[in-house]
């Protein structure tokens, strides 16, 4: 919200302040003859009008979206315990390196001997993130972790109808991440969902009984999206192997493991990671990120074409000679300036800086949870949550709230809420990553809001249910607008 | 070194607090097998100074000084310097999916205005808050039409780039989707192909890859007229000239989003975008936000019709996509405000006199002429008498000048793509001149 | 303020943040033998423990830099018509340029051919702000306006005593700014004040009148700082040259005719420009700013050592040869990355951009006049105003508010209120100066709430001494932090 | 160009609402002889690509590849790259001098940590919001020091460096300020020298311009029994190591900003910054903010002590200082946030370190040694065996490694100092000693 004034306590659209023949854009005067584009393009249909874009003055443009940026939390405005999202400080320093000219004017069909600068940072990442998760070869191109899931099942199928062996199912936990049955759907495989025992961990059980010669494969998050560890991992990895199928890694919570377990060990077969969770790329309001996929060597020769390689005369190169590629699965090469942070991210940390990210990571989490799973009790207490933990509000229930107010009201404290009801399996869940990038009293300030929530849930459940009061809208109305649907701002609006 | 701000007391107070005495301590309960001693193999850690020195080096070792005239999807537009500035700011940078309405009415404000904006250049109403680029957003957009035909065969035109075809083959394959081409003519241009029955779309690209300007409203009636709909993928700055493919009948425009603010960056990160009708608005894939308003009457933005979507929907969801790119949408969107309207024209005809200049003087060259036929606005193939196109391409390249790509199919294949966006000078045009003439003479 | 919480309602300091051993900064390894600072730095008095700052992580250094942000009002924010400063939009284009690393990187002492560029563009820069002024040579020492008047005088001194011709008075109308006598008081003249006639402008005659032998000279803005241009700055001129004194151009009000009149022709000597008012540089809080001088040929010799040259073979230089130079100024060559964003701005605007931006800056302060001025009358309505008016508050006194008391209400209606209590000489002043960046919109707005606050004076006065009530915080006890000048942070503080 | 947003009816409704009928018509009354028909005759507008690009090539044809190991007030320590995108905020950087508190509370309280960080780093407890650069920071501590001890002289060490002494000398000739110059010795330091009764202030740096730590408790003895006051212009990083001048009896310490987050830019802009004892806080240049609590009893800052400034005052202010260097100073105060007491600690022991090493090393060359003999921490003065020490710091240069500048005075005149920060690696120093070793030898 903006310092002050009344007048300002709502901003109005770009078209709500557009005057026409207004302009901020100026080009290059044109040292060619100018051409009338209906002699030009004869026979081609013009546009009457060019599109109706908003028309301001830069000062004006500017101002729009500095406002809408004060109506915005992100982790630079404070703490962002989103569970499953890795909410972590982003680096200024990894922003200062993707904005260097040499990467930013890069064209992307720029001959490879243009990109030897990009290409050796590719490179050199490939057998960092192959070293992290204990493969040998990655592609690039997934602009995001479900992209990469959606290209790691491609690979399932490439290798499985290379040896002739046509396979239906993917099998999955049912407390994964839903991005992991919509990628099996978008490859064409039937789901198994496999249930979570009463300890919040795969029923290695009901899954043994559920693998057989038409299960293509197992997608699973590693802590898993209750946060712990699958300690039966290796035992799972033989169920599927034994019998030739395959397994996917999430790589959504490495942020938990990073530099100290490795996917490869426990047996996956592919992996992706999330680079704007673990290596804090910035989320971006909800994108770009970088979803690469590591593979094990054989996997590698069904890898989207091209791949980053080096050659014998130490150059690096896009290797194009893939005959058993599935194919592109991007039109350029990915989100290269995600990984230009990646990279920095890791130069900067080393392998020490790594485990003591995870590390920390996973003392913080267990640190909040120690402060206030007595009034939130941990979903499955069982185990020792890793990076995050997801606790259980059914008992404000009683006094006629939901875990949804009880995150309103936390904003009002100042405090974003924790992912909520998910993972599906516990009820009224309440999922808190903190990250290691936050102070202790940071923590501490979190989970005395979150007590005192708690607390309010019994005695002034009104406070909840009202929540928030000290946000720029009140809470909105998400009925009337899938109702109404309007999508677009028209100029018959009021 | 690592971004933790713990100190030593810290440490010790929190770990006593969870009952552990280190932090390896917090991972004994795994099994040890897959707990490997020492550091992984990484190069040691290091301060930020050496950090971005390194990657200084990296970057001053890319050669970005050739002036490009290179196309195929990503042009040498100038990018305003406003745009780095508003979306580097924190409150933006730094959020994510707007999950909470009441703190995220910036981002969601700011998508719906999106919407708007694509909605204009597409001529469709409705928007999807980005995708991950363009080649994807073909995919996506083909996953619709045979979702609203219940057919599941695909015609592309040639003339869609190349990566784009491969990219709908890849995402085709699992699902046994029907993949076929029509051949560009020698005017560049589609011709309308015939269409069986099992066919829900018919993608071109407007103009396609070849420069050419295609002619939409045939290949929307002949879509239709064989019950499947047209997908049109687009080149955002062309309809600063031409009519919008939704106009003309396309059902679905789609598009890579990288000559609207995204800058070269080899390739990324950009976006995909995708507009519809209303009526497939349930297919959709990703976020949509819609306008509504709070408890106390307040116009306010949610992400909306979230049923399609995979946290909820799951192996029923439209697309699998989670994250996208919503931030590249934004610089778009400030991009395309930046224009307005009559900017979006300017720079449409600034493209299209350049072109049609850089087309005549290079074809002046001996062993140097125009591929195809057809009206094109800032990019065409040109056939130079040479024995190995990319050879030339190469060449061009030590002379400082890059061109590309190379087409790979079709009448024009072996042709050169030339791009001429509103940077590229008379003068660089000359340099261009004189360096063609002289390697395709060396070749001959 | 941020977009939410009532925990986020004030911001900490950085020491309230502080805990011991926490750190931000990483430096790179010693890669040479490390050294005892007692053995290598023998008998020198050491430090037993390093300053107390503050100690923080990156991420909460960031948080509390950004929060900070959330309660500062600035351009970006909204609308700033603080007259006599021409806030003006600050394109993010200079500053894209001046954060090239060609300019970042330079060392201040490296040798001249390794600065070509940035001297090559000093040059080019002396022509054109020579060009607009009717001057020749500039020097670009002086960090600011009042850096530059001191400058000005300096040559005034140096020049008569080239002469031999001791003068002691310089002659300044009282509406000058406050930096004016400071300025000629550093300078060591004594100050004699012209006064403004009824009509704003300086009394001809009684300055005619104060000229003698014993002036050196006289200073004055024109525009003055009613915003009224001195019609009769030829007679002025003649009447100081007549004498042998010189005249100095406060270049404060340039944006009022840029590109359109010249301090040179009009008469003048000596003339500053502030860069950050003109052309568009930014504030930055207060500074920093740039004041470069220009001057006419028999000023030239005096002019601050060294001056940028142009040799004969092309090539640019510092010419360090000056020998009747007053000296340094700056310890370095001045504000030069505030030059390069004027300069970046010249060349995007063109003579032709100019005369465009000095004609809507006046034609922008003559509407919003036009809207206001039946409620606020103008101080002076004899004149139109160029590109700033000062209008009287005085009316409202028998309300028992002040103009003070408006300004705090425009703060709640939405805007920064103007300049206001200066110039000295009009009853309850406030000057607005809306620069010619702000659209039509913006200018009515602001006139509507001016003409709000100014009813609301009579029909609810207390609701004008109540304002601010929409800010972090609401109106300060100016006299208890002048009474116990708590003017650092310490522990003991509470 | 311009960044008007006038469309043609704004410029038509508002002149209307002026009476006039052109933007020309608002200049008519002013007298015709000073109208010059025509406009400036400046390059032509032109768009913000184009201009962006001329800007390029200027900043190109800057040489900035040669390691860097000058010195003289200006060294090449890293910048953090969180600086530039927290001082790049708009409501920072668009903001002016705090006039309105309550909507200027961010840069206020920045301020008011800055100031602390400077006494922190002064020794003394108050300090200003800034001043233009070093340079004029010493001037107005002289000033100050003339001011309350009611005489006009003073004593500066030649081992103050040569612009800044130039500066003393600019401003205190106008106001017949006797300045005089006490020559260091052949250890570089400088000698306490004896004081006649109108001498307000001695001047010494700290370490001084040949890089030598200098006595300050023997300094502001001496001053004080002659009633005269200490300043000292502090390098700040060395405080990291050495006692705060203020902690040794020093009155006004002052100096250069730019090693805190500034980065090299040519010099500018940086800052001065100015710290004094409480009993000359009414004497003290430009702004200071003070804390103080608003209506509702909460905390917040203003600027206080206004009595002092130009635009209460006048001719009777403190200074003219007016627009200062705010937004630098804030940079200043996120560099040593950055840093933590122990960051700068380890920062000053590792220019230390390095510089010993480059010494030890640079001086087995034959024909080099160091000028003087004293203590230093970073920069060191190097007598070199060739007849023009600045043709050899030009050859230097051509070597790729820039040194400087050369001692344009005393016992060391015609030495050439050597910087060394925690960037310069044992690898560079090995570079410049082999071109040193080159360039000497063939000098000979
Ligand atoms: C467990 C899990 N898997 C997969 C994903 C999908 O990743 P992305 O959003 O990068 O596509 C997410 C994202 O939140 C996740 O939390
Ligand atoms: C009329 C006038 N003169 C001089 C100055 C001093 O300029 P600066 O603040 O750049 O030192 C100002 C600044 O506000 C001013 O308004």
């Amino acid at each position: 919200m903006p310092v002050m004034g009344e007048r300002t306590a709502t901003e109005p659209t770009l078209f709500d302040r557009s005057r026409p023949g207004r302009r901020a854009s100026t080009l290059p005067a044109l040292d060619v003859p100018d051409v009338d584009p209906v002699q030009a393009l004869d026979g081609v249909e013009l546009a009457e009008a060019p599109p109706a874009l908003p028309e301001l003055g830069e000062l004006d443009l500017v101002r729009h979206f500095t406002r809408l940026s004060h109506r915005n939390h992100g982790i630079d405005v404070g703490f962002y315990p989103l569970g499953s999202c890795s909410m972590k400080y982003n680096p200024r320093m990894s922003e200062a390196a993707a904005a260097l000219p040499g990467f930013r004017n890069l064209h992307p069909w720029a001959p490879d001997e243009a990109a030897q600068g990009t290409l050796a940072l590719l490179y050199d990442l490939q057998q960092w993130l192959a070293e992290l998760t204990g493969m040998t070869t990655a592609t690039f191109q997934p602009a995001a972790g479900a992209h990469g899931e959606l290209a790691g099942l491609m690979l399932f199928r490439a290798y499985h109808e290379d040896r002739g062996d046509a396979r239906r199912t993917i099998i999955i936990p049912d407390s994964a991440h839903g991005t992991n049955p919509a990628s099996a759907a978008m490859c064409g495989y039937d789901v198994v969902t496999v249930p979570s025992g009463d300890d919040g961990l795969v029923d290695v059980e009901a899954l043994e009984a559920l693998v057989d010669e038409s299960t293509a494969g197992l997608m699973l998050t590693n802590p898993n999206t209750v946060g712990l560890f699958e300690l039966d991992i290796e035992r799972i990895a033989a169920a599927l192997h034994r019998v030739g199928a395959l397994l996917y890694y999430d790589g959504a919570n490495f942020n938990a493991i990073c530099g100290r377990v490795r996917p490869g060990d426990m047996g996956f077969d592919v992996v992706h990671l999330n680079v704007h969770k673990t290596f804090a790329t910035p989320h971006g309001g909800g994108g770009p990120g970088a979803g690469p996929v590591l593979v094990s060597d054989r996997l590698a020769p069904y890898l989207p074409a091209p791949v980053v390689v080096r050659r014998d005369d130490g150059s690096y190169a896009w290797d194009h000679d893939r005959p058993k590629s599935i194919g592109r699965l991007h039109g350029f090469h990915g989100n290269i300036g995600i990984l230009i942070r990646a990279y920095a991210f890791l130069l900067f940390h080393g392998g020490d800086g790594l485990q003591q990210m995870s590390g920390k990571a996973v003392l913080n989490a267990n640190y909040v949870a120690s402060q206030v799973t007595d009034v939130l009790p941990l979903g499955y207490p069982q185990h020792q949550p890793m990076h995050e933990f997801v606790s259980t509000g059914r008992a404000i229930k009683v006094h006629g709230v939901r875990v949804t107010d009880l995150c309103k009201r936390l904003i009002d404290l100042g405090f974003h809420p924790p992912t909520n009801y998910f993972p599906l399996i516990v009820d009224e869940a309440l999922m808190v990553e903190p990250t290691e990038t936050e102070s202790r009293e940071t923590l501490d300030e979190f989970s005395a809001a979150l007590r005192q929530a708690v607390a309010e849930a019994a005695e002034d459940p009104d406070r909840l249910r009202d929540a928030p009061v000290t946000t720029p809208v009140r809470r909105l109305d998400e009925g009337r607008a899938g109702r109404e649907l309007v999508v677009r701002w028209s100029s018959d609006q009021a | 070194m690592d971004f933790a701000p713990h100190t030593d007391d810290d440490l010790q107070a929190m770990l006593a607090a969870v009952g552990r005495s280190s932090l390896d301590d917090l991972f004994t309960h795994i099994p040890q097998g897959l707990r490997p001693p020492g550091e992984p193999n990484l190069p040691r850690g290091r301060s930020e100074d050496e950090t971005l020195s390194a990657l200084a080096r990296h970057a001053a070792a890319n050669h970005t000084d050739a002036v490009c005239f290179a196309g195929g999807g990503a042009y040498d537009h100038y990018v305003p310097a406003a745009i780095a500035a508003l979306v580097g700011r924190g409150e933006l940078l730094t959020s994510y999916t707007p999950y909470q309405p009441e703190v995220s009415q910036g981002m969601l404000q700011a998508l719906f205005e999106y919407q708007t904006v694509i909605s204009e250049l597409t001529g469709l109403p409705v928007s999807n808050a980005s995708l991950y680029d363009g080649g994807s957003a073909v995919a996506e957009a083909v996953s619709m039409a045979c979702a609203a035909t219940r057919r599941n065969a695909v015609v592309m035109s040639s003339a869609l780039d190349a990566p784009t075809r491969q990219v709908v083959r890849t995402y085709g394959h699992p699902l046994d989707r029907g993949t076929s081409e029509v051949d560009y003519g020698a005017d560049g241009r589609t011709p309308v192909p015939p269409l069986s029955d099992d066919v829900a779309a018919v993608v071109i690209a407007q103009p396609n890859a070849l420069g050419v300007v295609e002619d939409v409203r045939a290949h929307a009636e002949a879509a239709h007229a064989a019950g499947a709909q047209l997908i049109v993928k687009l080149e955002p700055i062309a309809v600063g000239l031409l009519a919008t493919p939704g106009s003309q009948g396309a059902d679905l425009v789609v598009g890579e989003g990288q000559p609207l603010g995204q800058g070269l960056a080899y390739g990324g990160p950009t976006f995909g975008f995708l507009a519809c009708r209303t009526d497939q608005i349930r297919r959709i894939p990703g976020r949509i936000v819609g306008r509504t308003v709070d408890r106390a009457g307040r116009t306010g933005y949610v992400m909306t019709l979230r049923a399609r979507e995979q946290d909820i929907r799951r192996e029923k969801a439209t697309s699998n996509i989670c994250t996208n790119q919503t931030l590249c949408a934004v610089a778009a969107l400030i991009h395309l405000s930046w224009l307005g309207p009559q900017g979006l024209r300017d720079l449409a005809r600034a493209c299209l006199a350049r072109a049609q200049h850089a087309a005549r003087r290079l074809t002046e060259i001996d062993g140097v002429e125009l591929a195809v036929s057809g009206p094109f606005y800032k990019e065409f193939p040109l056939r130079l008498a040479v024995r190995d196109p990319q050879a030339a391409v190469t060449a061009l390249h030590a002379a400082g000048y890059l061109v590309g790509p190379v087409v790979d199919t079709g009448p024009a294949q072996g042709a050169v793509m030339v791009a001429l966006t509103e940077r590229r000078t008379a003068d660089e045009v000359e340099g261009l001149a004189d360096a063609l003439a002289r390697i395709v003479k060396e070749d001959s």
